[in-house]
């Protein structure tokens, strides 16, 4: 997990196995949340930190209708469920903060031209105004991304209007955003990113609801759900407790300030009585 | 001794030997001669089986040899070639051993031997521990005659071993060869292109062009008319001349000579003994412009040699 | 790396030389472009054809997720071709300009701080050198160029110096015997000399700045990183091999038509 | 061993240009956001002892780099000796500086190590590097900048900080990375080096070989790895025994795998040349005096060759080393991981972080094995130049 969400999820997951007498290896740090994924479904990994909306791309062939992925409630059912039948993983209780993908500019330049939601920045686009947004490949080519975003608000970004970056870490490109490296005044934000506020800078509203519903759960694989069945029980208070605010006050804890990613976790166990 | 019959070698379309026929009888040097691309080395190298052959039959010791491993058949028989070839990661006593120790002889056996050896050939007993790359072109020759003769094989096949080194050792080396020689009387294939050093060293001349043999003979053989324009040519009008280094004055049978008569010729000329070679007497007459000079047979006698000795023996000689 | 000498290998060099010699000067230059012309059919082809031979094969693959590539193949090949070009021309002018430099002053000192500093600079990865300057340069080409262009001058530099040292005395002294003054001599005996191992250096810049342009991803520089890394990221194998192939194409072509050019057989 | 002076200027004129026009630090309020260059003026402002030492530093510098003749004066001499400890200085210096007017948090500020100081530390490593003793030097400098990181003498330095953050994850990085570029050598060099006798001993192979070998240096390493994925998931779903041996997609086997094919070449061909350049009357004689293959191989080849087959171990680990940050792309760990995590994090200093390991690690193996070429090269008795057989 390259992300700060990714290690204070991990951390805390870790503090509260351990702290319950369930022996763990750290592999935090082992690499984006695609190879994760894979090195779960190989048995690499027992547990890992995943997103509901990820199901889309984990069985393509049975998630054909998009608008299940709008939804919080069917796009964790269903991931939950065809993982559980093809590969025997189990979909914990997932935190209720929408990580999804959103767009962000600056609190002035959206205050100077009067853009709210995704179809003002669609006309400030389409008035042909300078507009640069930098993102993410995962984002930039993906259908219920920025491609889906541009066809839901009929607007489309010519390759000079777009920075891609390979690593979908939104912190560099906020960084961007705000410091204006190479004029871009749009980026990829993430629902929990802490801190925005600390930058100056909103989030475009999205009417349409382009994006699946990104909610973080702990996924377990079956076989160790079944050694140890108290796991579900542990996490669940834990991952009921981290609501959106709370989440982003962390990241930006870790993103921005640069603290390190345990201490927070435990810091925030502590202080709401998971830990001791 | 070593008979090879009717030995073919082809390299593709590029005949290297065409049917050669060779013996050389036990103790006997035999020198093969001939410009460079004749086969010389091609034959050589048949004979440890470096070089396999397309027909025929090679005979070491009455034994075919292609009834050998040929890792065994090259322990028995010492090699020496023009680049030397010393290991340069072995010091020279690890070099001169090789062959006993793949022969697996017992270690204090090899220090005997690699001592005696290098006794022989005059190089000191400190050089044992140098290695090769600090001695000098003539001393490296000298390690790879010993390592060629550390097993004391009974045959000993020469690819013109003294070919890189100058002049003045080169003929030291000979000197040295022939001495070893003629106290260990090896059967030797010796492979050079200067008929100097074949004159010198053989008991056997043959000249090879074009992979075949053209002639083979006692170098005196060569001293008279020669037919084959071939070897005519490539032997040189010289020839005469050249042999007469081969001889020494105790050849020409000194005791039937006249003693020296007369006046010494003026002081602080050259004294000429009884193991001056010919062409040292040829080259004294001709120095003083005299038809006879004073040979020295023992203290204070003096024989008298003329021209005409010299021209009798080497007709002599080419009758052989 | 460090320190070793960029030479060409003759065994390599020379499979295009085994020409027979009674074809003509047309066959035989024919025949040596052959394989690096082959590499850059495969490129071409790869790079217009790949969404065509994708739909035909698609009844075989199995379902991908809901990614499709934003650029298409040829505008990512562009500004690939574009970044290594650029970098790598001027990295080549730079220590052509340099290695003259220090060849022509015969100066120990300096010869030894130009391969010192290259030998240490190669030991920085080519991955720093890009993350490293996005502070500078900010995201894009730019930032992937500086780094390609450092990293392509540390070989040419070296082989340039080292070509022009290599030549036997000699041939400079009979240079000068003849009447040559210094700067003739090194127009008309030192350059063409040396060439052969300068350019094996290039082709060593070359090749490395090909295959290190594809980090250039990370920065939002484009080119054929784009592909591979967002690939490996979502673990899609077909978008990893849309991008791969025509890298290698692309490297495999400049190693051997420079391995052509360097033999000199003709 | 005679000084070099040019070093010394050029040196001098890198760390003063640093000194003068670029920021030694950038002080941070916080890990993201824009920090507050600090150049050498705004450092000295108000401490007048520290500006006196820094003149009268700078001006024996000037002096040192300026003569013509190696000085007689042991003060002069002393100068690269007392430049060793300027970087690890200016660390403690910049860790207990702030910028003036400002309410700083310090659990989160810190002070991030800028342009100007790294070309300080390059200034003074080149003039040193001239020096006598100019090895024993640099490692000094490296040594003493180090110790005050490494003992947490800068607590501010934004180096250290994010040092403490991942201090684990570090020592595991680094140990996976020296894992990956030493092991993928070590299973190369078997290969590498019977194909090296395979391509001396035939001519017909040679090229096929050499071809071969060729292609996987060329091919990016990038695209080896996405292109490794596919066979290897494809394994490791099919065949269990592949899976348990802990074979997979992403991770350490697909790296290792790549590094091992791409080290292949400088071990081969640097095999390949190292047999080839034994004189052919040392091979001869051998196989002559009725050695077989495999002895000749084992007594002679081998040994003769083994220098140059050296030297092409050690362009093999330097340029593994530098490789392996690119395991970090595929969850092979290493110190890509930290490089690629600062880069994606914007937070320059973890890529700093992962950087100085790297460059560090390839320096000293290069040296360490230089070393150990030299004593080879000795003991092989041949006097053979093995610089020209590198690739």
């Amino acid at each position: 997990m390259l992300d700060s969400e990714g290690s204070i999820f991990g951390k805390m997951i870790i503090q509260i196995l351990n702290a319950n007498g369930i022996e763990t290896v750290d592999k935090v740090n082992f690499g984006t949340p695609d190879i994760l994924r894979k090195a779960l479904e190989n048995g690499e990994v027992d547990l890992v930190l995943d997103y509901t909306g990820s199901g889309q791309y984990y069985h393509p062939e049975d998630a054909t209708d998009t608008s299940i992925w709008n939804d919080p409630q069917t796009g964790y059912d269903l991931t939950a469920k065809l993982d559980k039948e093809k590969m025997n993983l189990l979909w914990l209780t997932p935190a209720s903060a929408n990580n999804t993908e959103m767009i962000a500019i600056k609190r002035e330049f959206a205050e100077e031209n009067g853009i709210v939601t995704m179809e003002d920045l669609a006309g400030y686009i389409n008035a042909g105004k300078p507009f640069k947004l930098i993102c993410s490949a995962g984002f930039a080519e993906n259908t219920m991304g920025l491609l889906g975003y541009e066809e839901a608000y009929n607007f489309k970004l010519r390759d000079d209007q777009l920075i891609i970056l390979s690593s979908g870490n939104t912190a560099e490109m906020l960084k961007a955003l705000s410091e204006g490296t190479n004029e871009v005044n749009a980026s990829l934000v993430y629902g929990t990113d802490g801190a925005l506020d600390k930058m100056n800078l909103i989030v475009v509203e999205d009417p349409a609801q382009v994006p699946p519903v990104y909610l973080p759960a702990p996924v377990l694989r079956g076989e160790v759900a079944e050694v140890y069945p108290q796991i579900e029980g542990l996490l669940k208070p834990v991952f009921e407790s981290m609501d959106l605010e709370t989440l982003q006050k962390l990241n930006a804890q870790v993103a921005y300030d640069g603290k390190d990613a345990a201490a927070v976790a435990d810091a925030y166990l502590k202080e709401n009585g998971f830990l001791k | 001794m070593i008979r090879l019959t009717q030995v073919f070698k082809a390299y593709g379309a590029q005949e290297a030997l065409k049917g050669v026929d060779l013996e050389v009888p036990e103790g006997e040097c035999a020198v093969l001669i001939g410009p460079s691309g004749c086969g010389k080395s091609t034959l050589l190298k048949t004979i440890n089986r470096m070089v396999g052959i397309d027909s025929g039959r090679i005979e070491v010791n009455e034994q075919d040899i292609a009834g050998y491993q040929p890792e065994l058949l090259r322990r028995q028989i010492g090699y020496c070639i023009q680049g030397v070839g010393l290991f340069p990661h072995f010091t020279v006593q690890d070099n001169i051993a090789v062959v006993p120790r793949l022969l697996k002889w017992p270690e204090s056996q090899i220090e005997v031997r690699v001592k005696a050896l290098m006794e022989m050939s005059g190089l000191p007993d400190a050089y044992r521990f140098k290695k090769p790359k600090e001695l000098s072109g003539g001393e490296a020759q000298r390690v790879g005659v010993c390592r060629a003769l550390a097993a004391d094989p009974p045959v000993l096949l020469m690819d013109e071993p003294f070919g890189a080194v100058d002049p003045l050792t080169r003929e030291r080396l000979q000197l040295a060869f022939m001495e070893i020689q003629r106290a260990l009387k090896k059967t030797v294939v010796f492979v050079t292109h200067d008929v100097e050093e074949a004159i010198l060293l053989a008991d056997r001349v043959v000249v090879m062009n074009q992979g075949q043999i053209l002639d083979a003979g006692a170098p005196g053989k060569f001293a008279g008319e020669v037919e084959e324009p071939f070897v005519k040519s490539f032997l040189g009008s010289e020839y005469p001349l050249k042999l007469l280094r081969r001889y020494s004055a105790k050849d020409i049978g000194l005791a039937l000579l006249p003693a020296w008569r007369g006046a010494m010729p003026e002081s602080g000329r050259r004294l000429l003994r009884m193991d001056s070679s010919l062409k040292e007497i040829l080259s004294e007459m001709m120095r003083h412009g005299l038809q006879e000079v004073p040979v020295e047979v023992e203290v204070d006698r003096y024989v008298r040699v003329s021209y005409e000795d010299l021209a009798g023996h080497l007709k002599e000689v080419s009758k052989l | 790396m460090i320190s070793s000498v960029f030479l060409g290998d003759p065994a390599i060099d020379t499979i295009n030389s085994a020409a027979a010699p009674e074809q003509g000067k047309f066959a035989r230059h024919l025949k040596k472009w052959l394989v690096p012309g082959l590499y850059a059919l495969g490129f071409l082809l790869w790079i217009f054809f790949f969404d065509e031979g994708l739909s035909a094969l698609s009844p075989w693959l199995p379902k991908r997720a809901a990614l499709q590539m934003r650029t298409p193949l040829h505008v990512l090949a562009w500004q690939h071709f574009f970044m290594v070009a650029v970098s790598t021309s001027l990295a080549v002018a730079t220590s052509l300009l340099l290695g003259s430099l220090v060849h022509l002053t015969q100066s120990a000192e300096l010869k030894s701080l130009v391969l010192s500093v290259s030998a240490i600079g190669e030991t920085v990865p080519s991955a720093a050198v890009i993350a490293l300057s996005v502070p500078l340069l900010g995201y894009g080409n730019l930032t992937c160029m500086l780094a390609l262009y450092l990293y392509a001058i540390l070989p040419v530099v070296r082989n340039t110096i080292v070509g022009m040292e290599t030549i036997a005395h000699s041939v400079r002294e009979a240079g000068t015997g003849m009447g040559m003054t210094r700067f003739q001599q090194f127009l008309h005996i030192d350059i063409p000399l040396a060439a052969p191992i300068i350019l094996t250096g290039i082709r060593t810049a070359l090749v490395i700045n090909i295959s290190a342009a594809t980090i250039g991803a990370t920065v939002g520089a484009g080119g054929f990183g784009v592909p591979i890394i967002s690939g490996i990221r979502v673990y899609d194998p077909v978008m990893v091999v849309q991008g791969s192939v025509p890298v290698l194409f692309m490297a495999m072509f400049a190693d051997k038509s420079l391995r052509v050019m360097t033999s000199n057989d003709i | 061993m005679k000084e070099t002076f040019l070093k010394a200027r050029v040196g001098l004129t890198l760390g003063v240009l640093g000194i003068v026009f670029l920021p030694l630090g950038t002080f941070r309020p916080n890990r993201v956001v824009r920090g507050i260059p600090l150049d050498g003026e705004a450092l000295l402002e108000g401490r007048i002892l520290l500006a006196l030492a820094a003149t009268g530093l700078v001006t024996a510098a000037v002096i040192y780099a300026l003569r013509e003749r190696e000085g007689k004066l042991f003060l002069l001499n002393g100068v690269p000796w007392m430049l060793s400890f300027v970087p690890g200085l200016l660390m403690l210096i910049l860790s207990s500086a702030r910028p003036v007017g400002g309410n700083f948090d310090l659990e989160v500020a810190r002070m991030s190590l800028s342009s100007g100081y790294w070309l300080v530390f390059a200034g003074i490593l080149m003039l040193q590097s001239g020096a006598p003793r100019g090895g024993v030097l640099m490692s000094l400098t490296v040594l003493i900048s180090l110790a005050v990181l490494g003992f947490g003498l800068a607590p501010h330095l934004a180096l250290y900080k994010e040092f403490m953050n991942i201090e684990v994850a570090f020592y595991a990085e680094l140990r996976r990375h020296l894992t990956l570029s030493l092991a993928s050598v070590v299973v190369a060099l078997l290969p590498g080096i019977l194909l090296g006798y395979i391509c001396h001993r035939h001519q017909r192979l040679r090229e096929w070989i050499l071809g071969t070998v060729n292609l996987f240096q060329v091919a990016p390493t990038l695209s080896l790895l996405g292109l490794i994925m596919i066979p290897l998931t494809f394994l490791s779903r099919n065949i269990p025994l592949v899976a348990e041996l802990g074979i997979r997609g992403v991770g350490f086997a697909p790296a290792f795998i790549i590094l091992t094919l791409y080290c292949l070449l400088p071990i081969t061909a640097n095999a390949f040349s190292g047999f080839d350049q034994v004189e052919t009357a040392v091979v001869d004689s051998a196989l002559a005096m009725g050695m077989t293959r495999r002895q000749i191989f084992r007594q002679v080849l081998f040994p003769l060759a083994l220098p140059v087959i050296f030297s092409g171990i050690r362009t093999a680990v330097t340029q593994n080393v530098g490789n392996t940050i690119l395991a970090g792309l595929i969850g092979g760990g290493g110190m890509g991981a930290l490089i690629f995590l600062g880069l994606s994090q914007s937070a320059t200093d973890l890529v700093i972080l992962g950087t100085i390991p790297v460059v560090l690690m390839a320096l000293i193996l290069d040296a360490v094995f230089k070393l150990v070429e030299e004593r080879m090269t000795q003991r092989a008795g041949v006097t053979h130049d093995t610089l020209d057989a590198g690739i």
